[in-house]
């Protein structure tokens, strides 16, 4: 792999956001996520080749390393930052059409519930996977959506629950998404949640933790 | 802070079923004065709360209430604690919540009467103001329809009050999930603080008023958040360790207020504030896994007055309904420890010694409940000047007691927790003694869209 | 019957953990050898068993392992057993419970070799033979799939062999709701006896063939039927404690043929048989309310080895699945017993004797699992030369306890109940001694078209 | 009300089966259902009174004793019997039509389920309701519950299960009932079921205990 971004895949797996950020302090100084994407484009690589060939893996190792207990929260949320501070040098070419995101994924805590920690952390890893995520935040009721989905046409949608009396909530706004475009993919997850009530409910998938989350829209992309 | 002794000063007078003020009720329960008593939580099933389905709904707390009482009788229980903490549309709502305090009270009455038995109602309504972001703490419409559910259920029946209130929850939310552990302590020690003043003046009032019993508040977003958390293993657990031992400082101030116990369960403060203020408490452990799995299951017990299971829902398993069921696990989990109160002091250490030893070195969260380490800690937290310094100071005794206990070899850590210790102890050494210090040097460091200050009387 | 001596005959001897003869597992557990481990107890939720739902099947099965096993490797469990109680259809068709123990061992491999975490299966087939009534107990086509599966399993991972067989069941049911105590021992001491003996040498026989551990037989269909009768007062509590005793004799014969324990749950003969026999033994209490309510929650756990839920469908709770959940209650039950015989014999006593007060005079069926009483009785159902007449002398000395107990004070038992005990006492006192003049007597007196004398080898 | 009457009343409360049986104790040697329906049979006193007047009656308040926890099984067994030894006096008239049974009620415990315990004691409260009870056992399949149905036009059907496995088996019998004979009222109990479940599978009615069975068959019988 090219050596620059093999540098950037690091800084981004370890959460280096630029060279200022004292953050992990074994790469204090060094150049972070912020220059080293800079330098990749001034050297010609595509920002197709960033987006895929060094952030994407770098968040990959993240969530691997996450799902089995080998770094905290804070950690991949140090990632996450320096991914934010690389893409926003891609954002240009997402625009121009010069990168094509993986799709959209509108996510959102359901009408009446506010438990979002669940949530942000699902969306903080599909972002990672290379997703563009729309997020609604909490207590969001079906309209909410339906108006997410007309201005990102195709999106996934993405709804969170915690509690049992909002769980029926998610039903209601199934339905009407399903109604209105009957080919929007739906997951559906939180605490109380699982595949049977996916199922009766009419979503077409559902994940306990947000790592299966990004392995069903992995495969939905490619 | 207004305490500045503990009330409690001798670990092994830190004990359970007694404690230097306990709380006597309308039914007789005698809480904190010589025995355990079991407290009941439980919530719908999978269901929507409307018109349609409120008589469904009111079906549900009718058949709870009459199941765990039924059982509790059979059991020769000595009294019992329910505890309605209310669903959203219950407060929103309050004719909902009341009516189901009704409902349940009649009940508690009907076996008080016919066969004896004494039981109470704690009514937790819901903190609505975090509906609105950022909160408007003070001057929120929600205020009103809380306030109407706390009135008019205590006068329906529900006569301790307890709320897990919400006040810099906007800020800790994030911080949590960071690990930053001065935005914890801003958030419960500068904020939250101010928010337990303004709420828990009202509530003692109220309650004042109408010859009713201020409980508690528990740190529920706060402080059990980071337990489940790093139950997850998505934080460390010396992080969630230290920001219970912060959520202190913050709770006390319903007692300060006027609150008299019993603490609410959930969050853990409770030893604590029993040995600086000397109220009853309430805690949770492993009869609560029906709620969330814990680190804690029979070093809670070691010193509460009120033993509770969280919350389960109405479901059937293979025996009957759920909350039947864990009726009787309390009630035989209390029995246990009454017997020993019965039989005196050195079955009582004794208990309380197996309940201490059996947890304590396998995790920070358990280390921090030894109550020769609640008291050490509370000494700690009561010796500043300001909620900002005692938090701090808290939070440092903490790590000075895991850094003593890994030095014996008792507790080992791995890398990922340990090396969490020094980066804690560096931040909170930079933390002021006084409050508008820290809030100056906190305001730049924090997203101040989320919140507004004057809304927390700043 | 084989046993004229108690191996256990000093009450302080009867304890939690310990054992004159523990049982080592394959992947070394050390049962009564100083330790109690959880036993967890598991079903399937609401749902049919057949060709398109197997996949499922199968899965709720390895997820209740690995939740199970994942929760005991974080509480730093010492050793677990999973009882895998098959449900019709895994015997009958026993290719599926073979898989199911394949899956379940699988993973209990894993957690072996990668985490150190000691976990065996306790294989418990139906006993199918109800199916046919009157039941062909030794001719019975259906003993085939019923040995296939302990053959078959117990190869596939399932090296704990248990049964809830039912011989005599076909004339208990009956006698339970009749009261008739007489129709009850014949139906144990009798019947249960012969099946034992038939079935048991089987057990025993292939155990050996393949290095497996045949465990034991729980008189469930008795016992526990009449316990659940009991409490929900259909049948008098007396007369429920007095079935548990009879089937004593009944439960130890797998013993007699070479069975050597941990005992199965479910039926509390368990300590009489540890006092007789010094196998180890599993108990259930408190912690099976999910299973059904007791009234001997912490007073079953005062000799015990292992520690077990009885049964928990896989259903979501709060805080995760139910059988997860339920693994962490036992862990930390077990957790507090072992605490304290890692302290030595005086925190055991202690805590021991706060298990036994804190039931024992609630309810006959405590009383007779005092150790001291244990012991009394255990002296009595050795004392005659036939099953018939080891049966009666055990309920006769469980009446003289009681009535002992009542003289004292200490216990109090309403006219309803207490108006059984001459009763109970005038029809035990007319069983003769020898088991044919037995069978003579009773034979007029039962509906024999219920069973067929020869499938008993009479 | 008649003095004979009144005194069978007692002997089935009291489960007084005939003059020889020893129980209980202190009727010892006085006459019992069987001989007391004999006498009011010969003293011309009508057999539908006999039933509605003293039998059901007896048997009412047996019940009500029970669900109090008044008394135990075998109390109410031998009431039973004492109930049955009067029966077997009318039985004639129910043939000959000069007594109208309140009704019939199926009764079994579901395919791959052996319990009986439970479905026992609401087939005898039923019974002492004056129901004519067709009990067909345990491990029973649709076909055998059809067959008596059609042996049986209009009877009410009672469904037990304990076994969460065997509880879906209840759905399957249900909807076969309902499909040939979409009167047929049918009611459930057991353990393991509960009201939700009995709406879910088209059932009409389910007591958690054989006293909410009895009101219920009553009001129907009304
Ligand atoms: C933290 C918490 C809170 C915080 C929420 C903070 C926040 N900003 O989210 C506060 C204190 C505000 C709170 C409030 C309340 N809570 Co709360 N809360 C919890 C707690 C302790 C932890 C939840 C959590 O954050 N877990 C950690 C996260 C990471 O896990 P998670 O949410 O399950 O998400 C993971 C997966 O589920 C999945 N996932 C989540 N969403 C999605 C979406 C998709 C698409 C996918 C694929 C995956 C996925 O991935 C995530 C990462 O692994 C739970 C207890 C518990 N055992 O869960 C109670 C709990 C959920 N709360 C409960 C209750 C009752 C309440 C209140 C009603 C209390 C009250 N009386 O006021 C209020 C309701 C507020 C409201 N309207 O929502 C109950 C629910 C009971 C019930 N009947 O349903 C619980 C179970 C506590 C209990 N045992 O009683 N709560
Ligand atoms: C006794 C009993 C047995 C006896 C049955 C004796 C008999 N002749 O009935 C025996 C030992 C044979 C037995 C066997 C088994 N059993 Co079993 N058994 C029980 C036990 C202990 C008590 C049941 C009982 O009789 N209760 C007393 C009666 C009076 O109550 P009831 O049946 O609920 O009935 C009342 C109401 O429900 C209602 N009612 C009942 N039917 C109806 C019908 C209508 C129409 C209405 C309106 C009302 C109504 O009125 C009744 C009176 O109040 C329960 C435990 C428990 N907690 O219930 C386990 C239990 C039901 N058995 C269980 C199991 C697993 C089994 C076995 C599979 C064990 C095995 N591995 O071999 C076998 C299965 C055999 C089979 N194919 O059916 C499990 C079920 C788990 C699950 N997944 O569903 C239970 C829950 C035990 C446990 N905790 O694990 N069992």
């Amino acid at each position: 792999m090219n050596e620059k971004l093999a540098k950037l895949l690091e800084a981004v797996e370890y959460g280096k956001v630029d060279q200022k950020s004292p953050y992990p302090p074994n790469l204090k100084g060094m150049d972070g996520a912020h220059e080293l994407t800079q330098q990749a484009l001034d050297a010609g690589i595509r920002p197709q080749d960033i987006l895929e060939e060094a952030l994407i893996p770098a968040m990959g190792n993240v969530g691997r390393k996450f799902s089995e207990n080998k770094i905290f929260v804070p950690q991949m949320l140090m990632s996450a930052k320096a991914m934010g501070a690389s893409m926003a040098h891609l954002k240009p070419f997402f625009a121009s059409g010069k990168i094509k995101s993986r799709g959209t994924f509108v996510i959102g805590t359901v009408k009446g519930d506010l438990h979002d920690i669940g949530k942000n952390l699902v969306a903080m890893m599909v972002e990672g996977a290379g997703w563009t995520i729309v997020d609604l935040g909490v207590d969001v009721d079906a309209g909410r959506f339906l108006e997410a989905l007309s201005k990102n046409p195709g999106a996934v949608v993405g709804l969170s629950a915690l509690l049992t009396t909002t769980m029926t909530n998610m039903g209601e706004i199934v339905a009407k998404i399903k109604e209105s475009t009957p080919d929007t993919v739906i997951m559906v997850g939180g605490a109380p949640v699982n595949m049977d009530f996916c199922r009766k409910i009419g979503a077409d998938f559902y994940a306990p933790e947000p790592r299966g989350a990004v392995d069903f829209l992995n495969q939905l992309a490619s | 802070m207004k305490y500045t002794q503990l009330v409690i000063s001798d670990p092994s007078q830190l004990i359970f079923g007694n404690t230097p003020y306990p709380v006597k009720t309308r039914r007789g329960l005698d809480i904190g004065g010589g025995q355990v008593y079991s407290e009941l939580n439980f919530t719908l099933p999978v269901m929507s709360i409307n018109d349609q389905t409120l008589p469904q709904v009111y079906d549900h707390y009718r058949q709870i209430t009459e199941g765990a009482l039924e059982r509790a009788l059979h059991l020769n229980s000595k009294g019992v604690i329910l505890e309605f903490e209310t669903l959203l549309e219950m407060t929103k709502t309050p004719a909902i919540g009341v009516e189901i305090v009704k409902i349940m009270n009649d009940i508690c009455e009907n076996y008080y009467q016919k066969h004896g038995l004494a039981s109470e109602i704690r009514l937790t309504p819901n903190d609505l103001r975090e509906f609105e972001r950022p909160a408007l703490q003070r001057t929120s419409r929600l205020l009103e329809p809380m306030f109407q559910l706390f009135e008019e259920g205590m006068l329906a029946g529900g006569d301790l009050l307890s709320i897990e209130s919400t006040g810099g929850k906007e800020v800790s939310d994030e911080a949590l999930m960071m690990c930053d552990i001065k935005a914890v302590l801003f958030s419960l020690a500068v904020l939250g603080v101010r928010d337990m003043q303004f709420l828990w003046k009202k509530i003692v009032a109220l309650a004042g008023q109408h010859g009713k019993i201020a409980a508690g508040d528990s740190a529920c977003g706060f402080a059990n958040t980071a337990m489940v958390l790093a139950g997850k293993k998505y934080i460390p657990k010396v992080f969630a360790a230290m920001v219970r031992v912060i959520s202190v400082v913050r709770s006390i101030v319903a007692m300060e207020q006027g609150a008299v116990g019993p603490d609410k369960d959930c969050a853990y403060e409770g030893p604590f504030l029993k040995a600086i203020t000397g109220i009853p408490i309430s805690m949770e452990g492993k009869t609560a896994a029906c709620a969330h799995l814990s680190p804690v299951g029979n070093i809670s017990s070691a010193c509460t007055d009120l033993w509770s299971n969280e919350s389960v829902q109405n479901i059937k398993l293979l025996s009957g309904m759920a909350p039947t069921a864990y009726m009787e696990q309390l009630e035989y989990d209390v029995r246990l420890m009454n017997t020993a109160i019965k039989k005196g002091t050195t079955h009582s250490h004794i208990l309380q010694q197996l309940f201490v030893e059996s947890d304590v070195y396998t995790d920070p969260q358990a280390l921090v409940l030894d109550p020769a380490n609640v008291i050490r800690i509370s000494s700690a937290l009561i010796r500043g000047d300001s909620y900002v310094a005692n938090a701090r100071n808290g939070a440092l005794e903490f790590i000075e007691i895991l850094e003593e206990t890994l030095a014996t070899g008792q507790m080992t850590l791995p890398e990922m927790e340990s090396s969490y210790i020094p980066m804690l102890r560096e931040e909170l050494q930079g933390i002021p003694d006084s409050e508008s210090d820290f809030i100056e040097m906190m305001l730049p460091q924090i997203d101040s869209s989320k919140f507004i200050l004057s809304e927390y009387g700043l």
